[in-house]
């Protein structure tokens, strides 16, 4: 087990590795430069400017000392927004970002599991058909047209929840919701297959001829192993939930991390673009680890044999 | 004994062997007819069919249906919703929006279909190739796959399309250069399953070259998967396109496609909704019918294969 | 005597498990095969049995020893030679769902050898076909269908006819009825044995239901853990069996009368069977026989012939212990 | 010998959209206390079926049971609730699965897999309940059994995982015990030892055992009573001797004659039953065998022969024990 985890924390790194050098070098070949925007200013301070953040240095020097500071945490200072590091750019910015995608992911999670699981116990039933549309239509509707959506009717029409912006609590709900759909979609359809497969199985028979009460297994046998191979729909649905925050911030206007990943690639600011996309690497990347390890650990299949079959 | 009621002696004879119902075969069906016949029970694939068929027909024929094109610009009559002869009305600078949709629902279809054409080309080749020749081959692919794997696709894209020069070829591209790893990682995992069959090591003992066994043994048994993979990597790619485009990255106008429509209909929402409402419907409507037809086929191609 | 047509000789093969693990599935054995006969195989699963037919008929490569077939080592063949290799040497598996490509008609599976071979023998593909359809008891009507419209004794047959297919001299068969049912295992057994008769085969029968193996079978060889216990005619094993695995099998194999069940003496086999990975030191069933001696942990019993033409490895015959 | 388990005229019915499969049509048969009975029949003759639906353990739907009554200790159990029913599962009647491997549950230690039961049934603590699950596995036969209820299934071979599965089921003393296969998944040898155990078992706790096979060779072994499966149907009836040394049903005779003996001589052919079974989405309205009998009559193709007794424990479903029929004698040759 503890090799296995050691192998995936290598792993993780070598990954991390090679998406941080692939992302330096492919921005710093993009076309333009990062001063575009602000051609009137003067050769000099422009000389100045490129000489202050580095840019006139060859470019594999660039990159070790890129690498040097990154291995430190130092993710470089803004090229737009001047005087900053963008380690305090996405300090500022975590927390409407976090607060909204938590919660997105918490209600996906609980609303797809209840309506997966209700699905599976009834199946064929109405339950079942509700579980099925919802899967379908949460997978179809795009998250920047629901948002929209939402925006409209419940926000500007009914006018029963703030529209866009960021202020009090109220304003986290829309964006939370709308990146919750396509999590419910996901779990809900996930969970009902995990679980109609499990209750196919050869000991939810053996349960049953020992006289269990059916409640009994479902709680005691059928959920705990549907639930353990639905831990690795975690991994997508961060990405998913990342995906989303992009649009979703931009369009009610969240001040998060996926807002100003966006502002920075308009602006083409670089360093930005190149330390949020390493940011949203490491968060993937550390919660794909973290399920697998997780998996190893509540399967005692893997836990005690330590190999996958 | 009481139902025996008068039994004649003739009954008592032996049958002769022509008189026995001889073995009745089950009735005869091949995979296609079968698979078909599994997926018309389904009445959402079945809608979903319906619905992009009749979507594709509007897309193709419905332009003809008024004089107006996608691109020309007529800023007195901007943001009409009701105005004869444009059927849903005009954009902020008085284009026709049913020009418009269609003609942005053409060019999203058409950047979809080549990146799920790219999407088996890669995938296929690659998972295929894994899967067969197994050993070392196999696990140095299958870490590129897991690497692949574990980076998120939207910043990928989002970096390639910095990169490129936005137009509907390398959009296509860019979105190809993620979307073949779900493909790869299905036909490797079938592969690696189908080639100890006992009837591919049958061919093998027989003197079957590997071009033989991929071709005649491997790859018609993995038909099923790919193309529930490839519906399912349409609507990915419809979505993703209009998502470049929403965030600026991807096509521009005066082109259309249906991520650019609903990036302007964003710009006007407060004020006229419906330039958002019919690109979005159209939009849900093409995800809607290829999920439901990607179900569809999942269910009735691959019925053990229901993840 | 007559020259046997497959030789094998102390044939070997290992897969690596992973970077430390090696299964030594097939240790070390050695066997004749004449023309004409059926030579048996048995064992429970895990001992090797299975391997050894594939690695004979070169599904896999030998990791040591030889395999020769009329003469020729069968993984060193090239060109011509193996080609006419494969289509002299057929098997017949074990599972008659997996053994038939689910998307191919009947007529296509059968005719997959010809199509390879190109030899059609100047007759048409289906007439061919038609003709094996006959031999193996089904009929013309069945070669447009496909292997799922068929019960397991007919897929079965349809595998046999694939076979025939290449009028080859000698065929593996691999746990050919283990997947049937009763009443249908005879008709496949009885056809194998039709067919042996017509067109002279050679049977190398692979099987861990030892009645079954010792009715078909002219010779038997006893398989454990990747080693042969005991090899001896049928009749010979049945009636004098060496080895006490051997003894434990027969006393233990189920047979279908209960005043001979109540009588015959029972020799039980106890525990269970090593890990393949990690195998006993020395006898390998050392630590299930009930006569095991300190001997038979430290050295490797040696194969010898302790009654003519009764081979057996275990140190209770004293030709078996090398000092 | 007082009956423990009476079952007349079952019927069991899969509905699916497209069709009927006709599982079990019109069983009747009586277990009594202390005997092993063993059910014997190729797949697809019910032999599983049965139990399992008078277990009540097939999903329903599609299952469904259409008519007949099933008596345990003189009580319909297909009028029970299902919280009743809970009380005779397990406690009154347990059952043994097939396949080892997937019988128990992977992912909960065999201790407390064993352990439920009796918490249920016999309202114990857990940690009494563990004490006796040891005591079980120690009585199955198995190692060092403290160590091992504490242990996942995985961790098992699958004679021991068999020999939990038996320790499981013996938990509460059940008078019944129906075992579905128990040893087909296994190699010979551990097949011979888990039959020795469940004799031992048997003789030690005096319960009765339904033994369903399809291996004559393990009938022999074990049985007391045989009831034959074909299609459905039980065709045949009796004592071990009855069905072994004088059968009536042609099925049975094939059967017999279908498997070597280790003492046949090679020269024989065996005999074999042509053809295989009918499928049971249309039944035949005969009897079932007809289209495989040798010895077939129009009347066969016409009616379902009625049950006749051959001796007071020995019953046969086939029309060849009617008067009017031409004398057929048993084409095995009686070994005894």
């Amino acid at each position: 087990m503890v090799k296995y985890t050691l192998k995936r924390f290598g792993l993780m790194l070598l990954t991390l590795f090679i998406i941080t050098t692939v992302t330096f070098f492919l921005v710093r070949m993009l076309p333009g430069t990062p001063l575009a925007n602000e051609e009137k200013l003067p050769a000099e301070i422009r000389e100045q400017i490129l000489q202050q953040y580095g840019l006139k240095d060859p470019l594999y020097i660039q990159y070790f000392k890129f690498m040097g500071h990154l291995v430190q945490g130092d993710l470089g200072m803004s090229l737009s927004q001047n005087g900053r590091s963008v380690n305090e750019l996405l300090s500022d910015r975590i927390g409407p970002s976090a607060i909204i995608g938590f919660q997105g992911i918490l209600i996906g999670i609980v609303i797809g599991l209840l309506l997966g699981i209700a699905a599976a116990l009834k199946r064929g039933t109405w339950v079942d058909s509700l579980a099925s549309a919802t899967a379908v239509f949460g997978v179809s509707i795009p998250n920047f047209v629901l948002a929209g959506l939402l925006s409209y009717w419940i926000g500007v029409k009914f006018g029963w929840l703030p529209p866009a912006l960021w202020g009090g609590y109220e304003y986290t709900i829309l964006p939370s919701l709308s990146l919750s759909v396509y999590v419910i979609a996901q779990v809900s359809r996930y969970i009902r297959t995990e679980m109609v497969e499990v209750l196919d199985q050869d000991y939810i028979r053996t349960a049953k001829a020992k006289g269990l009460a059916w409640r009994k297994i479902i709680t005691g046998h059928a959920l705990r192993n549907a639930m353990i191979p639905a831990v690795t729909v975690l991994g997508p649905l961060t990405v998913n939930i990342l995906t989303g925050s992009l649009v979703v911030e931009n369009i009610f206007g969240v001040p998060g991390i996926g807002n100003l990943f966006v502002e920075s690639i308009m602006v083409n600011d670089y360093t930005t673009v190149l330390g949020t996309t390493i940011f949203y690497s490491i968060l993937f990347l550390g919660v794909t680890f973290i399920v697998d390890v997780l998996y190893g650990v509540i399967d005692p299949r893997i836990r005690i044999s330590g190999a996958k079959e | 004994m009481n139902s025996t009621k008068k039994l004649q002696k003739s009954w008592f004879e032996p049958l002769a062997p022509s008189e026995k119902n001889s073995e009745v075969l089950a009735p005869q069906t091949g995979y296609w007819k079968d698979a078909w016949r599994r997926f018309k029970a389904n009445k959402g694939a079945l809608i979903g069919l319906v619905l992009i068929i009749l979507l594709l027909l509007i897309a193709f024929i419905g332009p003809l249906l008024n004089g107006f094109d996608y691109s020309t610009q007529n800023l007195s009559i901007s943001n009409q919703e009701h105005l004869s002869g444009h059927f849903l009305g005009t954009d902020s600078l008085g284009r026709d929006l049913w020009q418009r949709v269609w003609y942005g629902a053409k060019v999203s279809l058409l950047i979809a279909f080549i990146a799920a054409f790219l999407d088996v080309v890669i995938g296929v080749t690659f998972g295929g190739i894994s899967g067969y020749f197994g050993g070392r081959v196999d696990s140095v692919m299958q870490r590129i796959l897991e690497i692949m794997y574990s980076i998120p696709n939207i910043v990928v894209i989002i970096l390639l399309m910095m990169y490129l020069e936005p137009g509907i070829l390398p959009i296509a591209v860019a979105l190809a250069f993620t979307g073949w790893v779900p493909m790869a990682r299905v036909v490797r995992a079938q592969i690696l399953k189908l080639k100890t069959q006992e009837y591919v090591l049958a061919a093998r003992t027989m003197g079957a070259s590997h071009f033989r066994i991929l071709f005649k043994h491997l790859i018609p048994n993995v038909v099923g998967p790919i193309i529930i993979a490839v519906t399912f990597s349409i609507p990915s790619a419809i979505f993703f396109e209009a998502f470049l485009s929403f965030i600026g990255l991807g096509l521009r106008s005066p082109a259309a496609s249906l991520g650019i429509l609903v990036n302007d209909g964003y710009r006007t929402l407060q004020l006229f909704p419906y330039q958002l409402f019919w690109p979005a419907l159209v939009l849900c409507i093409i995800m809607l019918s290829f999920n439901l037809i990607g179900d569809g086929l999942r269910d009735a191609l691959d019925p053990k294969m229901k993840k | 005597m007559t020259k046997p047509i497959l030789e094998v000789k102390n044939l070997e093969k290992t897969f690596q498990i992973d970077r430390n693990r090696v299964l030594k599935a097939v240790d070390g054995i050695s066997f004749e095969v004449f023309p004409g006969e059926t030579f048996g195989l048995v064992g429970e699963s895990g001992c090797g049995k299975s391997t050894a037919g594939r690695t004979i008929i070169n599904l896999y490569d030998a990791s040591n020893g030889e395999v020769l077939f009329d003469g020729k080592n069968v993984h060193r063949l090239k060109g011509k030679n193996q080609k006419k290799f494969r289509r002299e040497m057929q098997m017949i598996f074990q599972d008659p769902y997996a053994s038939l490509n689910p998307r191919k008609t009947v007529m296509d599976i059968i005719a997959e050898g010809l199509d390879i071979h190109e030899i059609a023998n100047g007759r048409s593909r289906e007439e061919v076909v038609y003709e094996l359809l006959e031999t193996v008891g089904l009929n013309k009507s069945h070669a447009t269908r496909y292997p799922h419209e068929f019960s397991g004794g007919q897929r079965q047959r349809i595998g046999i006819a694939r076979a025939l297919a290449m009028e080859p001299k000698f065929i593996i068969a691999d746990e050919p009825i283990s997947a049937l049912d009763v009443s249908v295992q005879a008709q496949v057994v009885n056809l194998m044995r039709k067919l042996q008769k017509e067109k002279g085969l050679t049977y190398l029968f692979i099987a861990h239901d030892l009645s079954m193996v010792k009715y078909i079978s002219d010779r038997v060889g006893v398989m454990y853990l990747g080693r042969m216990a005991e090899l001896a005619d049928s009749e010979e094993l049945y009636d004098d069996p060496l080895h006490p695995y051997t003894q434990g099998l027969l006393s233990t194999a189920p047979i279908p009368d209960p005043v001979q069940a109540r009588q015959r003496e029972k020799i039980r086999i106890k525990g269970e069977l090593p890990s393949p990975l990690d195998p006993p030191s020395g006898c390998r069933f050392r630590t299930r026989c009930p006569h095991a001696m300190a001997v038979c942990a430290q050295v490797d019993p040696l194969w010898v012939e302790a009654k003519p033409n009764h081979w057996v490895a275990c140190h209770l015959y004293p030709k078996s212990n090398p000092q | 010998m007082k009956p423990i388990l009476e079952v007349s005229d079952l019927h069991v019915t899969f509905r699916s959209e497209h069709h009927e499969v006709k599982a079990i049509r019109g069983v009747d048969f009586t277990i009594h206390e202390g005997e092993v009975v063993a059910f014997v029949g190729e797949s697809g003759s019910g032999k599983s079926v049965t139990f399992q639906s008078i277990m009540r353990l097939l999903p329903q739907p599609p299952a469904n049971i259409d008519k007949g009554t099933i008596l345990y200790n003189g009580r319909d159990i297909t009028k029970i609730s299902e919280t009743e029913m809970q009380k005779i599962r397990g406690k009154e009647i347990a059952m043994i699965f097939q396949d080892p491997m997937t019988s128990l549950n992977p992912t909960i230690r065999v201790g407390k897999q064993i352990a439920e039961s009796l918490m249920k049934h016999q309202k114990v603590t857990y940690q009494e309940a563990k004490d006796r699950a040891v005591e079980l596995l120690k009585m199955v036969g198995i190692p060092s059994p403290s160590e091992r209820v504490n242990q996942y299934p995985h961790q098992f071979s699958g004679g021991m995982r068999q020999r939990a599965m038996i320790a499981m089921a013996l938990a509460c003393s059940p008078k019944l015990l129906i075992a579905d296969e128990p040893t087909t998944a296994l190699d010979v040898t551990i097949q011979a030892q888990i039959i020795d155990l469940l004799k031992d078992l048997q003789t030690d706790t005096g319960s009765s055992i339904v033994f369903i096979t399809h291996d004559l060779g393990v009938v022999a072994e074990i049985a007391d009573r045989v009831a034959v499966m074909y299609a459905g149907k039980i065709v045949e009836t009796g004592t071990l001797d009855e069905i072994f040394y004088n059968p009536r049903h042609p099925y049975t005779w094939g059967l017999l004659a279908s498997m070597p003996r280790l003492d046949q001589t090679r020269d024989q052919d065996l005999a074999s039953i042509p053809g295989s079974p009918p499928s049971l989405v249309n039944p035949p309205v005969g009897c079932p065998f007809t289209a495989r009998c040798p010895y077939a009559m129009k009347i066969c193709q016409e009616q379902m022969p009625e049950t006749t007794k051959a001796s007071d424990s020995h019953q046969v479903a086939c029309w060849l024990q009617h008067p009017d029929s031409p004398k057929v004698e048993n084409p095995i040759v009686s070994r005894r």
